[in-house]
């Protein structure tokens, strides 16, 4: 449903940070994308997504569709009429509103009408029944776990047809990493919510994934279907920190500092 | 201190306080929205009450059709200067927005000069100026009742800013679009992220603020008559703003009759230097605020997270 | 490197905001020397603890004591000078500054040219400069990022920027250093870099070390002991041995994973 | 990058590196500029020399908010205010008591000083908007004070004559003369600035700028150095009110008002905030606009009769106004950031990046 064509995207008239990416997200799947810091991942989210224009990026080539629309080049929020919905970084969300009042905003910008954001509450609650314990508290106190179940509400409310989410697990603890992914994994196969996903954490993402994708620099260097990719060798290296025999490699044991002569004084 | 006066001039404070409680809200309304505190407030004000003017005097049209007329110009204003002014300065430092409405405020004061001219003008008089209401008291000196003469422009500009607040505080916490505006001061870009329009959110808070204004405008020329130094009114209003903590639309309020209160009650003292302190005594509060309860007085604390 | 003295001791602090308990009876003995990891949920308290540490929050009860001396309401600039320096979980740099400058600002503590002296600069406050610029420069080097020494931190990638400010951090000398989450949204190989320079500042200086981080494995690998916070309470401490078959940590954190 | 240096010049000291100056042509250009200006009465016309004496004042004034505003990121709107202190305070100094001018400035400045550091008292809990606000209360109590207290010294509304210099039988009365003063003054203020920014006093500065929380926790007295930069913008802007005064022979409450304290902030803008270049270059720049304002004057009297006799009022807050506005929205980091890019640019040329 969703094609990104060899896109290329360059910040500020001079840093080019995507070189020809292309990917495919297809009905019911969650697909990852998995990559260094910098790799380019979270850029492609926003090329998607639209936002790229607010931080002074632009596709200078490339197309993507969404269906047999080309949706490259038009702004964040019609982009989110047509239904796609980016879940940012960060659990951002609006600190000094109430949880309702952050999940009502998912709707409000499409347009809901009260009866839909009553009937969307209550989906959302559902997914995420501590939600609607703490339905009035202000958002800007939660733990950062409820603070991740909230973004992704507000994503829901929007009623998406593809959720793009960027790193949901950063600074969670594992056990909540893994009630999030879980989460993920019965929005998708409940609603048949299409999601791409932006994640450091290679070995959840790659246990929830249907199809994976590995930026270095820019590029998109190696794909394949999630599990196949979680037995490739290299993937096994330097992504889930496992050495050639499997056994995980210690910190302990990096090269050391050696203090050399300094020539200024 | 002359007692007998305190309860006519504490009357007659709060009741001033009214429009400077409305002008504050269209401060508000613009911060709500877009966390700019908008210096030009004041220009707006003047702006708005330069076209009533120019449509009811220079072009004989009907008082309340001059005034509608000045509300949809002043909007159309509004618009303007957050396509053309505010919006390519999304994303600038503080400094640079704060400087921005400073430098609009120098500008439009300058346009109004040099297409207005500087002359004291006649204003047509909305609510009748004499027939003032008289409240006899219980309160007795040398013998009398004293009396409360309260002029009618003063309490009817004051019903009026009531009313404007008690609409648009409503309008923020029950409408969706406020919701909206609400979001949207809070993070630019997670409010577009999440599909709000934020240029016409933008836009829709600048129009209203030219709104209030030029109410605010009408109501204050009504009453103390039209020179180019009536934008300078909007500098009590600013410590008001403060005093209700910047965000708050019921604290606005209450520091605006709050500043009103204090230029009346300063007025009563038979020291020279005291009673002609009314012009400052928005900042001095304002002072004494900020080093007591540096929040503002109805303000939210701010979480700070490192 | 670890011995028995007592270096950091925080003894049953508590502290809530808005109605919400952020930290209840917490307690700590940082051993000097050591390096101690605090994991545990988000919002289990965990920066809070570091908050009240360093002086940017003040614990409503208990008492924190450095090297002896009660720090519990010593102002927040003073605790730097006894020499307690951190990082943020968020990236806390002076934007504007090139590196060199940020961590010749952190050497403020340590230099004496005041007001006037600063106005005058001639004679002591230059010879200051660069006397404190070796310091500087030594950081530098040791942390491998010269290349970057006169770039602006804030256009700099996120690796990076964490590493001049762990490098701000150790300008100030510090006998006790706060890391939070130093290794947030790191790659591998830049996690191996950042592990490598605590161990050897932990080697080289014999500084203490306490260390908030998510990453199990690198805290299982390099911490001497580690503390379990949830709901704002420690519900436990040990060796990671002890921690990683603790049942209430697993039940509380971990999971099944480890 | 942010400084690249010239192929075949290197390094072989710290302090060479941190030097400011590093060759010898940089000195002989600096010296023969300096000159230029020095013997400027000698070629340039009245009005020419009047207006670098302006200038310079309102230089010195920008350096000062630039180290409050610019380099500590407290923004305010009060700094025309400590000029009116600093104004009243060397004119009542030479006037009454009979002080000579060069003793009457350094107390000026020092008074100036210690009312700055009165507004700044509200820094300790607060700061954005509201910190603005209480510069913003400067910019009204200290004119108000100055006409309402003691009226039988300060005049009240009227305001104060004030005795031209008078230093070594030398009355410094006209432009020619004057801007002698106003150039060696700038001349102190200028390397002072220079050498609080490179220093520890600038760094700690910059580092509650950029991050004041951190800066705490590194070991920075937040209250004690924002305190020093309110005390050091308000001398700054002491020194530049008493040369102001000295030189208009006038004072009053109004001779500094809100306007200016806008003006100012505007031509830290306009140059660069946080640069000691931005802080002379903007004072240049946003004068000579108003200068412009001055002279287009008859061009707009045809255009708009009604309003002839207020032209000159109307427009010098249109041009400045609209001046301010262009540049935030093209060029928000100032002129003296350009300059560095120009720099950058013409000496990697012909290669553009």
């Amino acid at each position: 449903m969703l094609r990104v064509n060899n896109i290329e995207v360059i910040y500020s008239n001079v840093v080019l940070v995507l070189r020809g990416v292309s990917l495919e997200v297809r009905e019911g799947q969650i697909v990852t994308i998995l990559g260094a810091n910098g790799a380019g991942k979270t850029t492609t989210l926003q090329a998607i997504s639209g936002l790229l224009l607010s931080q002074e990026g632009e596709i200078t080539r490339g197309s993507i569709e969404l269906g047999d629309t080309r949706i490259d080049h038009r702004p964040a929020e019609d982009i989110v009429q047509l239904g796609i919905i980016q879940v940012l970084e960060g659990r951002r969300l609006f600190g000094h509103l109430t949880v309702e009042e952050n999940l009502a905003i998912g709707a409000v910008a499409r347009g809901h009408n009260r009866r839909m954001i009553a009937e969307d509450l209550e989906q959302v609650y559902r997914y995420f029944p501590r939600l609607k314990d703490i339905h009035r508290r202000i958002s800007g106190y939660l733990s950062g776990g409820e603070q991740q179940m909230l973004v992704i509400g507000r994503g829901l409310m929007a009623r998406p047809k593809l959720m793009l989410l960027d790193e949901p697990s950063i600074g969670l603890a594992p056990l909540l990493v893994q009630d999030i992914f879980q989460a993920i994994n019965q929005i998708n196969k409940e609603s048949g919510i299409p999601i791409l996903l932006v994640e450091q954490n290679a070995k959840i993402a790659l246990e929830v994934a249907d199809y994976a994708y590995v930026m270095e620099t820019g590029r998109i260097v190696l794909d394949g279907p999630a599990d196949q990719l979680a037995e490739n060798e290299d993937i096994k290296e330097f992504y889930l920190g496992l050495t050639q025999v499997g056994e995980r490699k210690s910190y302990r044991d990096v090269k050391h500092y050696k203090r050399r002569k300094r020539w200024l004084g | 201190m002359n007692w007998q006066l305190l309860p006519q001039f504490a009357l007659t404070g709060i009741l001033a306080g009214g429009p400077i409680a409305l002008i504050a809200l269209g401060l508000v309304l613009i911060f709500k929205s877009s966390y700019i505190f908008n210096f030009a407030q004041g220009q707006l004000l003047l702006l708005g009450a330069l076209f009533t003017w120019y449509f009811s005097i220079e072009l004989e049209l009907n008082l309340w059709l001059s005034i509608f007329l000045a509300v949809a110009v002043m909007a159309l204003i509004g618009f303007a200067i957050e396509r053309f002014a505010l919006r390519p300065m999304t994303g600038q430092p503080l400094l640079s927005i704060i400087l921005m409405t400073l430098g609009l405020s120098q500008a439009l004061q300058g346009l109004a000069l040099l297409v207005f001219g500087g002359a004291q003008r006649n204003f047509p008089q909305i609510f009748s100026a004499g027939d003032p209401y008289k409240i006899t008291t219980p309160l007795v000196h040398e013998g009398n009742n004293i009396i409360l003469i309260l002029k009618q422009n003063l309490v009817w500009s004051f019903v009026v800013a009531v009313i404007g607040v008690i609409i648009i505080g409503g309008f923020f916490q029950y409408t969706r679009t406020g919701l909206a505006m609400r979001a949207t001061s809070e993070d630019h870009e997670l409010a577009q992220s999440t599909g709000l329009r934020i240029r016409r959110i933008f836009g829709i808070s600048w129009g209203l603020a030219g709104v209030v204004a030029t109410v605010g405008g009408v109501l204050l020329a009504t009453s103390s008559g039209l020179d180019l130094s009536l934008s300078l009114v909007v500098l009590a209003a600013f410590p008001a703003v403060l005093l209700g903590g910047l965000d708050s639309i019921p604290g606005t309020v209450a520091g605006g009759l709050l500043i009103g209160l204090s230029q009346g009650l300063v007025k009563v003292s038979k020291v020279p230097i005291v009673r002609n302190s009314a012009e400052i005594m928005p900042y001095v509060v304002l002072m004494i605020v900020l080093l007591i309860r540096p929040e503002g007085l109805f303000g939210q604390k701010r979480i700070e997270r490192i | 490197m670890k011995n028995d003295i007592v270096h950091l001791d925080v003894q049953d602090i508590s502290l809530s905001f808005g109605g919400t308990q952020a930290l209840l009876n917490v307690g700590l003995d940082v051993y000097q020397g050591e390096i101690l990891a605090i994991i545990g949920p988000n919002g289990a308290g965990k920066t809070s603890t570091l908050n009240c540490i360093s002086g940017f929050y003040r614990a409503d009860r208990g008492d924190i004591f450095f090297e002896g001396q009660d720090i519990t309401r010593t102002p927040t600039h003073k605790i730097a000078e006894f020499g307690i320096a951190r990082t943020f979980q968020n990236i806390a740099l002076y934007t504007g500054l090139s590196t060199l400058d940020n961590l010749m600002a952190a050497r403020h503590v340590h230099m004496k040219s005041g007001m006037l002296g600063c106005m005058l600069y001639w004679g002591f406050a230059h010879r200051e400069n660069i006397e404190h610029r070796h310091v500087v420069e030594e950081i530098i080097d040791f942390l491998e990022i010269e290349h970057i020494r006169k770039a602006v931190v804030g256009a700099l990638p996120h690796g990076l920027r964490k590493r001049v400010e762990l490098g701000r951090a150790l300008a100030l000398e510090p006998k006790l250093l706060l890391l939070d989450e130093p290794m947030t949204g790191m790659n591998l190989e830049e996690k191996e870099d950042m592990a490598r320079f605590i161990l050897d500042i932990h080697e080289l200086q014999n500084t203490t070390i306490v260390l908030i981080e998510h990453d199990m494995g690198l805290v299982m690998d390099i911490a001497d002991r580690i503390s379990v916070l949830d709901f704002g309470r420690k519900i436990a401490e040990g060796t990671p041995e002890e921690i990683r078959d603790n049942p209430a940590v697993i039940q509380a954190y971990l999971g099944q994973e480890y | 990058m942010a400084i690249q240096r010239p192929a075949g010049e290197f390094d072989f000291s710290y302090a060479y590196d941190m030097a400011t100056i590093r060759r010898r042509w940089q000195w002989v250009m600096l010296l023969l500029f300096l000159a230029g200006l020095y013997t400027l009465p000698l070629y340039a016309s009245r009005s020419v020399v009047s207006l670098v004496n302006r200038i310079g004042i309102s230089i010195i004034a920008v350096q000062g908010l630039n180290l409050l505003t610019g380099y500590t990121g407290q923004i305010s709107i009060g700094q025309a205010a400590f000029m009116t202190a600093g104004g009243y305070i060397s004119a009542l100094l030479v006037n009454n008591l009979g002080w000579p001018f060069p003793a009457a400035l350094p107390v000026a400045a020092l008074g100036a000083g210690l009312v700055g550091l009165i507004f700044g008292l509200p820094s300790l809990r607060v700061k954005g908007f509201y910190l603005t606000m209480a510069t913003l209360a400067a910019q009204f109590i200290i004119p108000w004070f100055t006409r309402q207290a003691f009226p039988e010294v300060l005049n009240g509304a009227q305001g104060l004559n004030v005795n031209v210099p008078v230093i070594f039988g030398i009355e410094f009365n006209e432009p020619g003369k004057y801007i002698y003063l106003t150039l060696t003054t700038l001349i102190i203020t200028t390397v002072i600035a220079h050498n609080i920014s490179r220093s520890r006093l600038g760094r700690a500065f910059v580092a509650i700028r950029d991050n004041d929380l951190a800066a705490e926790l590194l070991g920075v007295n937040l209250f004690k150095y924002k305190l020093q930069a309110f005390f050091l913008a308000a001398v700054y802007a002491g020194v530049a009110g008493s040369l102001m005064a000295h030189h208009l022979r006038h004072i009053n409450s109004e001779t500094f008002n809100l306007v200016d304290s806008v003006l100012l902030l505007g031509m830290l803008v306009v140059g660069g905030l946080g640069t000691n270049l931005g802080a002379i270059v903007g004072a240049i720049v946003v004068e000579f606009i108003i200068e412009g304002a001055t002279l287009s004057a008859p061009f707009f009297v045809e255009l708009f009769p009604a309003t002839a006799a207020g032209m000159i009022q109307a427009l010098r807050p249109l041009f400045f106004g609209v001046t301010l506005m262009l540049f935030l929205i093209f060029e928000p980091r100032g002129l003296a950031h350009r300059w560095q890019l120009f720099k950058a640019a013409w000496r990697l040329r012909p290669f553009s990046h």
